[in-house]
């Protein structure tokens, strides 16, 4: 495209020092959000990042945009707020596996069932950061930490599945290092008008360094990174050839020569029913082979906020009066003399 | 109907007061006939004060002691303060009603009965071991008995109303008697059902019905001799309209809105005794008001923290167990100076405790239940209708000074209705709140932390606004630019900084006033719901000889700034309350007052008499 | 069968009166739930009862066992703590559809994924009783109650969609009124060993009367409910001529002569893969038209009980040093004379 | 190495005591070196104790101010009590440790600089315009300087350690020119490093090398004459382990566990400074304790409630937001009296605050941050080891009287280490709980809720246990019975009853012992980690002629008996906390003793000095 974008990178960063350890792949999120928001005509006065707590949860400080880092797990529902509050605004949520799943957890459900107007991008690096590496909600079984000394006894979260089974209307997965797929990733959230949730697969490379290196690594990531396409076959491999079917049984990786490219499920995220999202999403259940990455499920559902804003019309179409006096007067009142 | 008994009444027994209770089962609709009864005396012009009494809040089985539900109402020809302490006329629709209220009825009070209910299963359940309207034991009171089961039916034999729903407007058959006996008009009653059911349905007719045989019933029958009038209320002359105080706070949260140009924004979890402000609110949609029923106490705090930081009046409501959970958001407010209001309709706890009775015992959380050094603002009003100025007040305080203000109310202001004197809303004080639109340090650079001069807070500058872009969170801010800071004298500049903006507030805030003669050698200092008691108490004190003056609080942080110097001229300080003594701690910790605490923890209000009783063991103990 | 059962339902009952509305369906699941435990050669005082706040959740008073009626939303969390204190407990969860869903949504997805042994009754009367008639998460949209007087914005939860998403290893369904088929589900989840979460439609009969009327009224019911018993064909409708095939695109329902009884889908809820147990979830949302009752998923992974246990069992069998001298000793001592 | 500067060693300079502080960028090992220098310290026989003190919870980019991580150590020949307050010696390892530090060095003192690393990118990433090794602006410290880099580079050049990671071993340079210059013992660290990389391995020997680079670089450079001698401290005799207060709690809680015959149940969320208690007791498992890692505090102290309920001794700790959210589950083990600990490690508010800062303010939270009327015991240590302790009492409390309990720790406390004389744990306090077996009413009826003649406490009946079925909750309990009830008396009689069980362990608690001499005419009076500096401060004044007496409160709720007594006894009592004044005013509500609050609130502990000075300032005024 040759139009003029009216923004760089550099009028979206705060000018604070950024305060990840080198070699985070926070830098990488931050960089492709900044980036992104760079190439949309919105003014940047219109973007809200709301966070939680935890290194990811830094993010808004380093955005010029405007920003809370507030409470521990709480940002869906601040963020429901300022969507609410007002509609014009682009409201992003950032949040890590920790603050989105383990205490945010109900926020996060509530606020993708409600299909509140938010873009919710949640940095999973399989570990808590922040406090120094203890396990998460999507750490494998047996994960040894400091909490864990003996291996982790908790059965981890599969994010998308967990989505899904919450009735979110816009679900995708994506990885740090590859920012274009990170990129239209964030382009089609910005467009889903709801809640749009991303798990962005993040490398924590002091706590849980390499969580990721086969989707990431150069001689492993062909064979494991299963990319949806909406209206492609679902296939994947350094030559195609592997592919996902879906049946009576679920979904399920075959070689495409064993079934024949025709029974290969085509990818179409907008189907009102989600049950073939939701068994692509059980293919992996964290990055330990092949895993889909893409839109799992993109689908038009009326938002909260623009139901509440209908409903609000309403009411004052039908009743005008809307003096404090009118609404005693309805109340009933009595006159002494 | 029993023609051959009719003899004309005897003439009117005239009081200036009195005070009736209704009670009976929780099916048995003894809130709608008190609240009838409340309209139709305010109607009638008395002036009155209510006090509705449920049981747990959920249904217990009919007949048990669990179960009864009551609604008291007090009404008199002038100015009255409380419900009224003890009743002077108890209606009892069965035996376990008359079980668990009997300890209130007035030595010599009226005790109308309905006899069809006292089987012996009903009495059994209720744990009567024999019949008290025949074993002798009533003997204090005057009992009057009617069959009111027996007569209701035949009433409403001709509505087409059947089965069990016939004894459902045995109620009606109760406020027709009582109606009768106290001389109400019956208008406002058969207008009322007609616009509620309609008088062509059955249920209508049937209600209707056994309103007038309650009512003739009395009219009738010969025992029923004993009626009373009371004359219309001498309240100041003016428009009124009768209030509880969750509607007035919810009004009050409304008009203040409006007056400062904001959307009002609530987001809330429902929680007795607090839901019904959610309720009021979300029926006021034509206001543009937002209303959010949240997945808990946690997110109705944060929903409507993100509404302030966006721009709007943002408020959010619940009783003890929600401020508990809302601290740690609270907290987050505080630290990003944003305006917000949280309602506590306090119940009586701990834990869950007992959810419809009243207690004052949250003082304590709302001052100091926060980690770390977090002061707010926390006030209280006195009454139904002053909670619509306390809510107004809340809101001032909280968009001016830009920080979280706690507003505490009770189960008894909350469900307690009286007569409101209507202010003149065109006039009601304005409050100007101005977002921040340009930046307000050198070369075009914003400062989120920059603060008035004189009161403190810092600019309000919301998203959406181009050139402010900045960001706030719960990390330690430093002074103007609101950056994360980890210096030390920083964090102790803005620890005072806070705290003195929250101190600084006494100045915009109006000096309290003593009640009572000059000689007073006693000073009673009440808050919130206990005002018309306590008020009525040192009344009563007065009267009796016994100088007391009183001081009720509103603001309870910070106190009103002339407060030390009148604690000082008393040498002795009474402060009853309905907790173990917490506001008397407090003002021991900032005075160094030696106080009295009167402290009553029964969820129930303070009888005048109980005041009383202890101002005047205070005056004459000489120690 | 005829063997002798020690108890009767009268042993489960508490002397405590019940408290529930007349014609509340909580008086129904209660005495299923009393009658169930009487069937049962377990010991009464190993059954332990924890729940939240509503109407619901009072249930624990009633039953003379151990008990607490905790506070709103926190039985799960509680129970756990019960259930890892003292693994011989059968320990049973009563919540509701605000309790368990609504602020307690949380403690419920973590318990699911963790597989603590616990058996979680939801009822589920799509109401908020206790506080008399607001709506709750599982509301369908529109509700008018006093907190939506213009209808709920709320898109309600599926309960079981949720469970699966959240890692459930047994998750049913059943209703109040059918008390043959809660006391199989009951019986299921007494004997599944990990979490075992029902869903249980209640009616309300105060609030939201008749909400489940489709599955109960006499001339409905057959028509809606679809049973789900493992190895069967799922089939339903007062002539079984209703089927539910399961594709590459969901499950739907069918005219079973429209595809023949062979591509009707045979229900098996060991399916290690929870694809089809959401697929058959997504059949209803709400009793609002045929609706699957039964067990959708029931496997069996290790309990966090169990692997806490092995641990400890483990650590305890590697290092034998327990007195606190020994502690301190590996930690280092010096000695001063 | 310089062979050609060799020069024999002056002798050393003896002192008694010396504070050196270890600072560097977060990534530069600082912590490491202060820990091994400590404990090679605590291994030549002296007395410590220490103070680390972190950046933010995040890995700031290096050489940054906001990067600056130190380590404080205090070695002296005799029993000291705080880590110091100004340090005699710093070691920067670059520019911003130099800028973030300098405050706090004697001026006189001595400044080791890493001079590699005063580039310009370093000077101006910490922000200094010019170089102040250069420009004069150091001229009243004892500044010295040592290619810490390039040496150690050249050090480790054999080792087979490569690109960034050769100047990771630049900590050990530093620690062992101070090992060198303090007279340390080098085999400690030898050991610790065999033991830890191994001395064949590439990384074990780079650091070998860099550290017998540093010492002898120290031995052989002209300039480095300047060494110390610290003698070994006079401790009284005994054995001695290091220890830190979060490992003493967890070993407390651990050994109470065990002397009550109790499983030891811990439900935890991370949250700094309060993670490593979970991290230690996480890793004894082979004492047959449990942890459990919950999805948040809620379900963390839900769970331990649980377990609490199932006979377990239960824990839960936590920092201020987890206090705040663990509020209302207290609520509710407060009203089914379930013993439970909960630990708070507190830290900076308010909100997130300065997370990895020292604070004490959440005396009131603790107290005060429950709704409704809500007592719970509150216990702080007042070093480390008295963590271990105090620990034991929590427990024993909350078994004893079935509650929950408030333990307050604090971050200082909780990472900072001393030497702990150990004591005969084979003697240590017994615990004695029995969990009911048999009914205690009459007919084999079991009552949950009668109650201990002497203690108040309910019986504790788990379940499993036949005959003893019941049920417990948040609703207000009939006494006895445990029902529920809605009964006003009860209620009142109820909240009484908790209320009084609380106040009561005053009698089970031992009285506060005065410090100082008894003509002193002002007290201080102090709680949790201050006790050292308090102290010190205290010893300061008597010795410079102001007498001056000490109490150190360990039982915040209820207070020793016989506190109000001394109170009473002094015209003025002087209170420092790090907050605004908490524990003095529950001192002037509870005795209506005028106190004087000093009050810090920086994020890190008082000085002795400022003690001092403060009492100083009091005595000398006569007003
Ligand atoms: C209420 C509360 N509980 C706990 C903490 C401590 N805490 C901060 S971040 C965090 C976990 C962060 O993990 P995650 O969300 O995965 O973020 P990451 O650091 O991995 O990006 C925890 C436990 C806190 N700040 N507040
Ligand atoms: C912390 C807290 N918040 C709110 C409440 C009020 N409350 C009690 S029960 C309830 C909802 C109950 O709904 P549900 O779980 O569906 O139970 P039901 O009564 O319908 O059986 C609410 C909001 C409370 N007791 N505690
Ligand atoms: S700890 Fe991990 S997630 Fe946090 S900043 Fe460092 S590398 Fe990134
Ligand atoms: S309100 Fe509804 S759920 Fe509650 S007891 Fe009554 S009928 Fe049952
Ligand atoms: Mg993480
Ligand atoms: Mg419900």
């Amino acid at each position: 495209m040759t139009v003029e974008t009216r923004y760089t990178r550099a009028d979206f960063q705060s000018g604070q020092e950024v305060k990840w350890c080198p070699g985070c792949g926070d830098y990488t999120i931050l960089a492709s959000v900044q980036n992104f928001l760079a190439t949309l005509e919105m003014e940047r006065e219109k973007h809200v990042f709301i966070s939680g707590i935890g290194c990811s949860s830094r993010f808004p400080y380093y955005m010029n945009t405007y920003g809370m880092h507030s409470i521990h797990g709480r940002a869906p529902a601040i963020a429901t707020g300022v969507a609410l509050a007002n509609p014009e605004l682009t409201v992003w949520v950032i949040t890590g596996d920790g603050d989105g799943l383990s205490i945010g957890g109900n926020h996060l459900i509530h606020a993708l069932r409600r299909n509140v107007n938010l873009k919710i991008l949640l940095f999973n690096n399989q570990i808590y950061g922040l406090t120094k590496g203890q396990y998460s909600p999507t750490s494998e079984p047996g994960k040894r930490t400091k909490t864990s000394p003996m291996g982790s006894l908790d059965y981890p979260f599969n994010p998308v599945s967990l989505a899904l089974g919450a009735e979110a209307t816009f679900v995708a997965r994506t990885i740090d290092m590859d920012r274009n797929h990170t990129a239209e990733m964030l382009q089609a959230a910005y467009e889903h008008h709801g809640t749009a949730f991303i798990e962005i697969y993040q490398n924590c490379n002091v706590f849980n360094d390499k969580a990721f290196q086969l989707l990431t690594g150069r001689s492993e990531r062909d064979e494991n990174r299963i990319f949806l396409e909406d209206g492609k076959p679902i296939i994947f491999g350094p030559d195609n050839e592997m592919g996902v079917v879906v049946g009576v049984d679920g979904a399920k990786i075959v070689r495409v020569e064993d079934v024949g490219i025709d029974a290969i499920q085509i990818h179409d995220s907008s189907r009102p029913n989600p049950g073939v999202a939701f068994a692509l999403s059980r293919l992996s259940h964290g990055p330990h082979g092949p895993t889909p990455l893409g839109i799992f499920r993109r689908i038009q559902r009326d938002t909260y906020g623009d139901l509440m804003v209908s409903q609000i019309e309403a009411a004052q179409e039908r009743n005008k009066a809307t003096s404090i006096t009118d609404l005693v007067q309805q109340h009933g009142t009595w006159t002494v003399e | 109907m029993q023609e051959e008994t009719l003899s004309p009444p005897k003439p009117p027994e005239k009081k200036d007061r009195v005070v009736i209770r209704f009670a009976g089962d929780s099916g048995d609709g003894m809130q709608l006939a008190g609240s009838r009864f409340t309209e139709s005396s305010a109607a009638f012009g008395n002036d009155l004060a209510t006090f509705p009494d449920y049981p747990a809040e959920i249904r217990a089985p009919q007949g048990t002691l669990a179960g009864v539900s009551s609604f008291q109402v007090h009404i008199a020809d002038w100015d009255i303060l409380t419900h009224g302490d003890e009743a002077d006329v108890l209606v009892a629709m069965n035996p376990a009603a008359l079980k668990a209220n009997l300890r209130d009825v007035v030595a010599g009070g009226l005790i109308l009965v309905n006899e069809d209910s006292f089987d012996s299963r009903n009495l059994e359940k209720a744990g009567y071991d024999g019949n008290p309207l025949t074993d002798g034991s009533l003997a204090s009171y005057h009992v009057m008995t009617a069959p009111m089961e027996k007569l209701t039916k035949i009433a409403v034999a001709e509505t087409g109303v059947k089965g069990r729903s016939v004894l459902r407007s045995k109620n009606f058959f109760a406020l027709g008697l009582i109606s009768w006996m106290f001389n109400r008009p019956t208008d406002p009653i058969y207008e009322w059902i007609d616009k509620k059911f309609g008088t062509d349905t059955p249920v209508g007719q049937a209600n209707l019905e056994a309103f007038r045989a309650g009512f003739n019933f009395g009219n009738t029958t010969e025992e029923f001799h004993h009626t009373y009038e009371i004359l219309p209320a001498k309240l100041p002359s003016g428009t009124y309209t009768n209030i509880t105080g969750n509607q007035a706070l919810a009004w009050g949260l409304v008009a203040a809105a409006k007056s400062a140009g904001l959307t009002l924004f609530l987001g809330s979890y429902p929680i007795t005794p607090a839901t019904s402000i959610l309720e009021e609110i979300a029926r006021l949609k034509h206001f543009g008001v937002k209303t959010f029923q949240a997945e808990d106490e946690i997110a109705g705090v944060g929903v409507s923290l993100g509404a302030a930081f966006t721009g709007h009046l943002a408020v959010t409501t619940t009783s003890g167990p929600g401020v508990a959970l809302k601290s740690e958001t609270m907290s987050l407010a505080l630290m990003t100076e944003l305006p917000l209001i949280l309602v506590d309709v306090q119940r009586a706890g701990p834990s869950t405790g007992l959810p419809t009775k009243v207690e004052q015992s949250d003082l304590m959380i709302a001052l100091y239940g926060r980690h770390g050094e977090a002061p707010v603002p926390v006030l209280a009003p006195s009454s139904p209708s002053d909670a619509f100025a306390i809510a107004m007040e809340a809101a001032r305080i909280a968009l001016k000074y830009m920080t979280p203000v706690i507003l505490l109310s009770d189960g008894y202001l909350a469900n307690g209705a009286e007569p409101w004197r209507l202010p003149d809303f065109d006039d009601l004080p304005a409050i100007s709140v101005s977002h921040a639109t340009e930046p307000n340090g050198p070369e075009g650079v914003f400062y989120p932390y920059a603060r008035d001069e004189v009161t403190g807070a810092r600019p309000w500058a919301i998203p959406g606004t181009p050139g402010l872009e900045h960001r706030v969170g719960g990390l330690e801010k430093e002074a103007l630019t609101g950056n994360v800071s980890y210096d030390p004298d920083n964090h102790e500049m803005m620890t005072a900084a806070r705290a003195a903006k929250i101190a600084g507030i006494a100045n915009d805030i109006p000096e309290v006033e003593v009640y009572g003669p000059d000689d007073a050698k006693l000073l009673v200092v009440s808050w919130g719901s206990t005002f018309g008691s306590v008020r009525a108490g040192v009344n009563n004190a007065n009267r009796d000889g016994y100088p007391t003056a009183h001081v009720h609080i509103r603001y309870l942080n910070p106190f009103p700034r002339n407060l030390e110097e009148i604690l000082a001229r008393y040498s002795k300080v009474l402060v009853p309350e309905m907790n173990r003594g917490q506001l008397s701690a407090v003002l021991r910790a900032q005075y160094l007052t030696p106080t009295v605490s009167l402290s009553k923890v029964q969820g129930a209000p303070f009888m005048a008499t109980e005041i009383t009783k202890k101002i005047v063991e205070l005056l004459e103990d000489q120690s």
